[in-house]
């Protein structure tokens, strides 16, 4: 009884996580191609099945079957461990995430929130490891940056976290989808989704934040020496993250699982459902942001969040202080 | 054995090859890595202790923070094996290494007869939840806190004046 | 359960390997890692004791002590990148300018 | 100060990403290439081809003018007397070999210009791939009798 509560059906829960979140990876690489070749008045995938549905399954082929390349100068064991580093964190982030009425994802935690700024503040080893281990001035060059970007970031997100904290009185995910909030509370959670995204940008090294990966002065950043499979996990992880970040913004900002105004919020099997649906939204609005915007500079990009972001994120902080004192 | 036995020993084990891996590498980048994994095993075992909170800001603190710090650090400096001349042989290290092992069997010595099953006051402690924790260190524990504020600034204001280049004047 | 002095035991020993290291290694930011060693093995005896008791004056402290680890590596990281800046090593035998 | 270059950056964010969602609106302009051709145009060059008259007698009369006109020498013409009984082309002599090296020739055109019989021409087929170098040479069967190119033409 022990070894089945305890091992085997939460092992049984972790398989199909994965299972699920890898599936979901390769397809959002299709849905991102999809979107942004229809943002560029192109097709996009179409030749691999009907509307490219397995153009993903013949990346991951074509990913299997290339040729292992360890260079001669690497660090080889943290070469090998990089991408892996990469990759855990984004998936490990997931357990503490309700899908459904009182369903978390793993488990119900009561330091849920503190979960995600762990994972989040040990997802930078998988880049600053890689590009160290490459042996390659251009990888470490491109791994200092992300990794400064990422702990640069991870700042004023952490400090609206702590606020949206505040306001839900509680450390773990779940209690925050389930309890009711108050209006005002939904308008001023908000204002600050903008800013909240910015950081979730930089964070997933994604576009116009890419900087780390710059293809024209850094020669792809980190993943320079990677290649075949190794690199494909890369990607893997930069997508699941896509993924885990606009879960959590949704589970934040737009109520999780839950349909507005508290329709059909006895039926638990909608739940993972609604909560897709706001998912693709905000995986939609990285496209969007990607198709839209051009990359800024370095220093642009770091003046931003420690003169504009920061600052904001510490004022927020405490007007969502007062509010709370006021009105809880 | 009992599950949470072997799981304690597991961890145990891995934690004890990791600080031995922290001393006994060559490279420091290796070192830093092995510092990384004995402080996420410590993360573990905070868990297995009842203290959820703990465990969570060790692995944003230590593992988000200082290592980082750390390896930051080693790629500025260049990360050359610098162990491998020494110039004075000193045998201190050897006497403080058989000190050592004096202590930590004299240690283990107190240690196996005192202390022996935990007390079963677990419910006390709430499972290590945020809120517990959070009231003791804004009530009871105010003042410390914030002396840890103001210690926090002056380290960093310190950091900042102590990290840049040298001007002139001093070389 | 696991006996609390079971705890007590790794830590200690978690100690030792720092104290050793700390005698033996002549590179200053691995001696700077195996300090941080130690005051986490303290840290765990801290939290096995507080479970022991059961009350929460060892979170307590185990909380201040990040606080001061936290500021500790950042006043000894930039100590030490002062000092390589100036004498272009960290092997702390080669640092003995107020030897002479 | 600050606070108008924030409001003047969202502002002129949010002006590119309109622009782009008024673009996923549109339809594609892609075409499917290998299902869907490109259209050429008329005077298009692509690969060549020998033509003949209305009676099947080859126009080549191998006066290796064309030859001459290519500036990269990829044109070699062996010609040889005509058969009185059986003549292959109108003139006195014909081409006893024609043939085109298709990895020097640049598609200039001057062997059309140069022809006094327009018997070698530029056809409108571009997709000339091959995975042997030895079949880039065109030999005078192949020059004579073309393949239909999958091309459409567009109206010039």
């Amino acid at each position: 009884m022990d070894w089945l509560n305890l091992v085997i059906l939460p092992a049984i829960r972790v398989i199909i996580m994965i299972f699920v979140l890898l599936t979901g990876a390769a397809y959002l690489t299709w849905y991102e191609r999809k979107l942004i070749s229809r943002f560029q008045i192109r097709y996009g995938p179409n030749r691999a099945g009907i509307y490219g549905l397995l153009q993903p399954a013949a990346d991951g082929i074509k990913a299997i079957f290339k040729e292992e390349i360890i260079p001669n100068h690497v660090d080889k064991v943290i070469y090998l461990m990089g991408p892996a580093l990469a990759l855990i964190p984004a998936i490990v982030i997931w357990a503490v995430i309700p899908i459904a009425k009182e369903t978390p994802a793993i488990a119900d935690v009561n330091i849920g929130f503190l979960w995600i700024l762990a994972i989040a503040g040990v997802e930078s080893y998988g880049l600053i490891l890689a590009g160290w281990s490459s042996n390659n001035n251009y990888s470490l060059l491109g791994a200092l940056r992300s990794s400064a970007q990422m702990i640069s970031y991870e700042l004023p997100m952490g400090v609206f976290l702590a606020s949206v904290l505040m306001l839900a009185g509680s450390f773990s995910l779940v209690e925050l989808v389930q309890n009711p909030r108050p209006w005002w509370e939904w308008i001023w959670l908000w204002a600050m989704f903008p800013f909240f995204f910015i950081c979730i940008l930089a964070e997933t090294n994604r576009a116009p934040f890419d900087l780390p990966e710059t293809e024209n002065e850094l020669v792809a950043g980190y993943q320079t020496e990677y290649g075949g499979m190794k690199f494909s996990l890369f990607m893997i992880a930069e997508y699941i993250n896509m993924i885990t970040t606009s879960t959590i913004m949704a589970t934040i900002f737009f109520g999780g699982w839950k349909l507005p105004f508290g329709i059909l919020q006895n039926v638990v099997i909608l739940g993972p459902f609604v909560l897709l649906a706001k998912v693709l939204v905000l995986l939609f609005l990285f496209v969007w942001v990607r198709a839209s915007i051009g990359r800024p500079r370095y220093d642009q990009l770091m003046s931003f969040t420690w003169k504009f972001l920061l600052p904001l994120s510490l004022v927020y902080m405490f007007i969502t202080a007062l509010l709370t004192i006021q009105f809880k | 054995m009992a599950l949470p036995m072997l799981f304690f020993v597991l961890i145990g084990a891995i934690s004890v090859a990791a600080a031995v891996g922290v001393v006994g590498s060559r490279q420091p980048v290796h070192s830093a890595l092995f510092l990384l994994t004995n402080f996420v095993t410590l993360a573990v075992l905070y868990i297995t202790l009842e203290a959820q909170f703990l465990a969570a800001i060790q692995v944003i603190i230590y593992a988000g923070g200082i290592v980082i710090l750390i390896l930051f650090v080693i790629m500025l400096l260049g990360s050359e094996e610098i162990d491998g001349d020494i110039t004075n042989q000193s045998w201190t290290g050897y006497a403080g290494l058989l000190l050592g092992l004096f202590m930590l069997s004299a240690m283990a010595f107190n240690f196996l007869n005192a202390f022996g099953e935990m007390d079963a006051n677990a419910a006390a402690l709430q499972g290590g939840a945020p809120k517990p924790v959070g009231l003791a260190l804004f009530t009871k524990y105010i003042l410390p806190v914030e002396l840890v504020g103001v210690l926090l600034l002056v380290a960093l204001i310190g950091a900042l004046l102590m990290g840049r280049f040298p001007s002139k004047r001093v070389s | 359960m696991v006996p609390t002095n079971f705890y007590l035991i790794l830590s200690a020993l978690l100690f030792t390997i720092g104290v050793a290291g700390v005698l033996t290694r002549r590179n200053a930011l691995i001696i700077f890692m195996c300090v941080e060693l130690m005051l986490n093995s303290v840290n765990l005896t801290l939290v096995a004791l507080s479970r022991h008791w059961g009350n929460f004056n060892g979170h307590i402290f185990v909380f201040m002590i990040m606080a001061v680890a936290a500021a500790e590596v950042a006043i000894g990281l930039a100590i030490l990148i002062a000092q390589y800046h100036l004498s272009k090593t960290t092997n702390i035998d080669e640092i003995n300018l107020m030897k002479w | 100060m600050g606070f108008e270059r924030f409001i003047k950056g969202a502002t002129e964010i949010g002006k590119a990403m309109g622009v782009t969602l008024k673009y996923l609106r549109q339809k594609p302009i892609t075409v499917q290439y290998p299902t869907e051709p490109v259209p050429v145009y008329p005077r298009f060059r692509g690969k060549h081809e020998l033509r003949r008259y209305e009676n099947g007698m080859e126009r080549c009369i191998g006066c290796m003018l064309c030859e001459a006109a290519c500036p990269t020498g990829a044109i070699y013409v062996d010609a040889a007397e005509n058969d009185p009984q059986n003549p292959t082309s109108p003139g006195e002599r014909y081409a006893r070999t024609y043939e085109i090296n298709l990895l020097r020739c640049v598609f200039c055109g001057d062997c059309e210009e140069a022809c006094p019989t327009e018997a070698i021409v530029l056809g409108h087929d571009f997709a000339m791939a091959n995975f042997n170098r030895r079949d880039f040479i065109l030999t005078k069967p192949e020059l004579l009798n073309p393949g239909e190119p999958n091309v459409v033409i567009r109206p010039e």
